[in-house]
């Protein structure tokens, strides 16, 4: 494959390399969406060469899962991309229940489907919110939070926790959502649409903001499928891959909803997906919430979940399987599997090899940012200095799943 | 006829070197006193309002954003700005140790000095009248002939504060910020100047307190100078660094621009500069443009409000904009910056120029100029 | 300050000067963020408009550390980032504070791995801790309340009468625990030897006296 | 459930194609796993990528898994993903420490090797920089090998 005449090789490049200031934009920078190093080769304002460094924020997750059960990696995988930490959760369960070879129940089926969709539009929201402050809007995020605070009261609402919230269980959800759940989510999903009218009326017609991103960083169809990248910044240039609709899982067949696609590939076009998304992950929830009906939430394969509290509390063997549970964990059949989930980042993949053991023998996760932020390079060389800010705003990361 | 003779000839009232305030017998040692109490005392005025503007623009950002400002020092915060001066003057001051230490130390005052100056010819009254206590306190500090060239000239020299802050920190960020503030501030300068001479060519007049006067006597400047004013308020934003404009010390990129190191008063100084200089280009706005001590119209409610509470109103006004358009707007790339100063700006301050000239002309040549 | 700083007995005009000093240090503290990890996320719902803890006690986010006071670490602590924290902490101009947010920065939570530090106080003192995972912002507002005390109850001109304790002291120094082969960042012996770098040159220049005692 | 048919075509292509060095193939779960003798290991993919039939034109992932009682002790695992055909394909080779970059094939891989040199220590031949990216430049030892304690080796 002949290399493609790329930015280095032209004239200017070569010339100007001796006049160049070496900027780094340490990971402690008020706009890299936490602790990740870009060290930039400036000429002048003019971006020549941007070299990322990831790794400040690597915990060694995979490290860590290969010694604990499986059920207990959950609360690992919530901390990964921290913005979403339910699509990581269900990410997660998906490969070790084919590895089972178990069904949910149909209730905790819609049930992920519906808090899946809500965290998507939490993460959407947040991305809004920083990637305008980043450009100078500081009002637009604090409108966007607004919205966040009543999706982190349904999910404290269903699970007690606003940020992190291990509400998954392999075979199902921890526990049922208290009553009135449901109508709380229809209440959001009521007036979502008035408060997102109104941030598009802030920002989309902006005419600076229109500046800033129109014909910025502008990745073609084939540069994005070769660098990768998935989410919406592979359908911000026009490509047509969603999880949800090309390898639909989790009844997403039975719902009707749109794909957003961009046509020039520019920040502005990301921008245009990923708000055009949240309306279409309320169309999702709308929708979910007709099939929610109530039932079991957990899968009734005794082995593999806990028995419910009041039969555990009074029969003697229930009790025993509880203990059993707790102390070693179940066992998986011997295998790999890849399982992957459409989240708010682009295509979030649990790898899983196991040993027949109650511990993953190797866990791989395989990160939407940590790809997407490959092609920053290719976005930002040539362009200023801005327009890197500008870029990793429409990219999207989050580097507790950059860094894992 | 036509002939060049009455080119020179404009209608206007002979110009003469207006009367001084105060009648000249007063021997000069009580004028001397006069002047320094009024200095003393619009200086106070200016001082502390400074002050209270860093909370007044918390308090109205943060009702923007849906969230109360600071109330927890004070009644209604109002303390804060107190607070704030003595942490800042409690505070370690920092030279880094590849700093220039001289230039270093001078910068916060280079930048401080030309922004306070700037209120030593705004008119707070008619220059003319007896001020308070019968003489005691002046409305204005100096009654300058070239009021606006002297503006002008303080808000060139305001920038050599951000360079020498700049180029003395040793710091790639704050060298980053110091480069884009004199490219900005010397083209925004040019389209300042320009979108003035309108008024100028109008009023025939440098001294700010005969332009107000003229303004009492015929309608405000906004109306027949509108473009002069739109531009001037832009290039007024873009030269104090500003929200749109403040590429300087852009949080997001430069992390705090041409002050990135320095700590404590120092750093205050700069912080004070930013809002005096603002509150300069808006009393400007104001006396050039909104009539500043006259009152709207001349009948009886509107006169009893003495003239330096209408000029703070209306450049109180002029504040509340600057903080709306510092929450909402997002900033400029560099070049668009410029290009939105010399593509767009410069030619629409050119064209106001020649059509007042014009008008002007046609007007004395017929005669119906006052 | 260094003048006035530990000089003075107790009596009546010192005792309500610190109270004044400690007054503005406590009511206008500029925060800087270190959001490392979750806890970041959750320290930026505590400045906007539903908890609204920053901006009524009336912090600014500042981001360079020369002009904040406070250090907030909130978030994991890996040991590529550890020298970072420290050059920040250095940076940072002196009445100088740190909370540590989360388990992460106090002990390392769940991550007990190769990569992770055990908790911040590891390198930096800490004043305030404020546990959870992360931690509501209630418990922000608590630990901001926290600080104001111990700021309320430094004694600044005042003579100093125990040793100066601003929270746990560094049980260790943060170029021992680390790899061998990290970041060197220059340690106190480095700024030590290139201090009297321009002594040495104004002696060369004659313009002081050489032999003048160095502090 | 059998695997899809389209799968099926491409497994059968790559047996006539690649012959002995298709050391296994596996279904688990309608997956495929088609294991590799190194050699062959780009032209695999190049094949898998041009091939009309095949048309995988995405890397999704590349990483290995430590089995240090083999003498190869690596085992480098790739995922490939066809957005037209809408079928995944799962590669795996054995290799003790040197095997050849895939990144002129897929520019993804660049920075997916550099993580797997980085955590396995697998050289991966001609990559354009092979450096650490999640560990300090010059951390000793390679923390996702099985040998490698959790807590690393000092505190």
């Amino acid at each position: 494959m002949s290399e493609t005449p790329t930015f280095e090789h032209s004239e200017t490049y070569k010339r100007s390399s001796e006049r160049r200031m070496r900027l780094n934009m340490g990971p402690q920078h008020p706009s890299t969406h936490g602790v990740l190093q870009i060290i930039l080769d400036l000429e002048g304002e003019v971006v020549m060469r941007c070299d990322p460094v990831p790794g400040y924020l690597h915990r060694g997750t995979e490290k860590l899962a290969e010694e604990r059960y499986y059920n207990q990696i959950i609360p690992l995988t919530d901390r990964l991309d921290y913005v979403s930490a339910f699509n990581n959760n269900v990410a997660y369960c998906i490969p070790v229940e084919k590895l089972l070879g178990i069904e949910i129940p149909e209730r905790a089926m819609w049930l992920r489907v519906i808090l899946m969709e809500l965290q998507r539009i939490a993460s959407h929201l947040i991305w809004y919110g920083t990637s305008l402050m980043d450009l100078g809007a500081i009002t637009a995020f604090l409108y966007a939070m607004r919205e966040r605070e009543k999706i982190l009261d349904i999910f404290e609402m269903a699970c007690g926790a606003r940020l992190t919230y291990s509400y998954c269980r392999v075979g199902g959800l921890l526990a049922d959502t208290p009553p009135g759940f449901e109508e709380k989510v229809a209440e959001f999903v009521k007036d979502f649409p008035k408060a997102w009218k109104e941030y598009t009326d802030l920002v989309s017609k902006n005419p600076i903001f229109m500046d800033r991103t129109m014909g910025v960083g502008v990745v073609t169809p084939e540069d994005a499928i070769d660098m990768g990248l998935t989410g919406p910044s592979l359908r911000g240039s026009g490509v047509d891959w969603d999880i949800r609709k090309n390898e639909p899982y989790y009844g997403y067949d039975l719902i009707d909803f749109a794909i957003p696609l961009g046509t020039k590939g520019d920040c502005y076009d990301r921008y245009l997906c990923r708000m055009e998304e949240m309306m279409q992950s309320n169309r999702i929830v709308e929708q979910a919430l007709k099939f929610l009906k109530p039932g079991p939430v957990k899968a009734p394969d005794p082995k593999i979940t806990l028995p419910p509290k009041e039969l555990s509390m009074s029969q003697a063997e229930a009790m025993q399987r509880h203990f059993y549970q707790v102390i070693h964990g179940f066992s998986v059949p011997v295998g790999e599997t890849y399982g992957k989930i459409e989240a708010s980042k682009g295509e979030l993949g649990f790898y899983i090899i196991s040993d027949g053991s109650s511990h993953p023998y190797r866990m791989k996760i395989r990160a939407p940012s940590y790809v997407n932020l490959q092609s920053l390079p290719l976005m930002t060389e040539g362009r200023m200095v801005s327009d890197v800010i500008t870029c990793i705003g429409t990219i999207d990361i989050v580097l507790g799943e950059v860094d894992r | 006829m036509f002939s060049p003779a009455r080119f020179f000839e404009t209608g206007a009232a002979p110009i003469v070197a207006p009367e001084q305030a105060v009648n000249p017998q007063t021997d000069p040692l009580i004028w001397f006193l006069q002047t320094f109490i009024t200095l003393f005392v619009i200086m106070n005025v200016v001082l502390v309002t400074m002050a209270y503007q860093t909370w007044a623009e918390r308090k109205v950002i943060a009702r923007m954003q849906l969230r109360h400002g600071p109330n927890q020092t004070g009644p209604m915060g109002l303390l804060q700005p107190i607070a704030d001066a003595v942490k800042m003057l409690g505070k370690e001051f920092v030279v880094p140790r590849e700093a220039d230490k001289p230039v270093f130390m001078i910068a916060p005052i280079m930048s401080f000095i030309p922004a306070v100056a700037a209120f030593a010819i705004i008119p707070w009254g008619d220059a003319r009248s007896e001020g308070l206590l019968g003489g005691w306190i002046r409305p204005a500090i100096a009654n300058l002939n070239i009021g606006i060239l002297y503006m002008l000239a303080l808000s060139s020299v305001g920038v050599y504060g951000i360079i020498m802050a700049g180029y003395s920190s040793g710091n790639k960020y704050s060298m980053l910020g110091a480069l884009r503030s004199s490219g900005q501030v010397v083209s925004y300068e040019l389209t300042l100047g320009i979108s003035l001479i309108g008024v100028l060519i109008q009023s025939g007049t440098l001294n700010l307190n005969d332009i107000v006067r003229q303004q009492q006597a015929s309608i405000w400047f906004i109306f027949p100078q509108f473009f002069g004013f739109v531009v001037f308020l832009i290039s007024g934003i873009a030269e104090t660094n500003r929200n749109p404009f403040d590429l300087p010390e852009a949080e997001s990129e430069l992390v705090a621009g041409f002050h990135l190191e320095y700590s404590g008063m120092s750093f205050g100084l700069f912080y004070l500069a930013e809002y005096i200089s603002m509150n300069a280009i808006a009393a400007l706005a104001a006396i050039l443009f909104f009539g500043g001590w006259a009152p709207p119209f001349d009948i009886v409610p509107f006169t009893l409000i003495p003239g330096p509470i209408w000029l703070f109103l209306k450049f109180a006004f002029f504040l509340f904009l600057y903080y709306w358009i510092r929450s909402t707007l997002p900033r400029f790339r560099y070049d668009q910056l410029m290009g939105l100063a010399w593509k767009v700006l410069f030619p629409i301050a050119l064209a106001n120029l020649v059509i007042t000239a014009v008008v002007k002309l046609i007007g004395v040549h017929m005669g119906w100029w006052v | 300050m260094g003048l006035l700083e530990n000089k003075f007995k107790e009596n009546l005009i010192t005792t309500t000067v610190d109270s004044l000093i400690n007054w503005g240090q406590e009511k206008a503290m500029y925060p800087l963020l270190l959001g490392t990890a979750c806890c970041g996320i959750e320290m930026m719902a505590v400045g906007y408009s539903r908890f609204d803890v920053l901006e009524r006690f009336g912090m600014l986010f500042r981001f360079s550390p020369r002009q904040s006071d406070v250090m907030i670490v909130a978030g994991t602590v890996t040991k590529k980032m550890a020298p970072v924290i420290k050059a920040v902490y250095d940076q940072m101009s002196d009445p100088k504070y740190v909370i540590a947010v989360g388990s992460c920065a106090i002990s390392g939570n769940i991550y007990k791995s190769y990569s992770t530090l055990q908790g911040v106080d590891r390198i930096v003192p800490v004043d305030i801790y404020i546990p959870g995972c992360p931690p509501i912002p209630e418990a922000f507002a608590y630990g901001i309340i926290e600080l104001q005390k111990v700021i309320a109850s430094r004694r600044v001109i005042r003579k100093q009468t125990t040793a100066p304790a601003p929270g746990a002291q560094p049980t260790v120094n943060v170029h021992d625990i680390l790899r061998p082969g990290h970041i060197k960042l220059p340690t106190a012996q480095d700024y030590a030897a290139h201090l009297d770098d321009d002594i040495t040159n104004y002696e060369q220049r004659g313009l002081i006296e050489p032999g003048r005692r160095r502090d | 459930m059998p695997i899809q048919e389209s799968l099926q075509v491409v497994v059968s292509k790559l047996q006539d194609k690649f012959g002995d060095s298709v050391l296994s193939v596996q279904e688990f779960r309608d997956e495929v796993t088609v294991r590799f003798k190194p050699q062959v290991w780009i032209e695999a993919h190049r094949f898998l990528k041009e091939d009309e039939d095949c048309a995988f034109n995405m890397l999704i992932d590349e990483t290995a898994a430590d089995y240090p009682l083999r003498n190869e002790r690596f085992d480098v695992i790739t995922h490939l993903l066809s957005l037209g055909k809408a079928h995944r394909l799962r590669l795996k080779t054995q290799t003790a420490e040197h095997i050849p970059t895939l990144y002129p094939v897929w520019k993804t891989a660049n920075w997916l090797e550099r993580e797997t040199y980085d955590l396995f220590g697998i050289i991966f031949d001609g990559h354009p920089d092979l450096r650490r990216i999640l560990l300090t430049e010059d951390w000793e030892g390679f923390p996702l090998r099985k040998d490698y304690p959790i807590e690393g080796y000092d505190i």
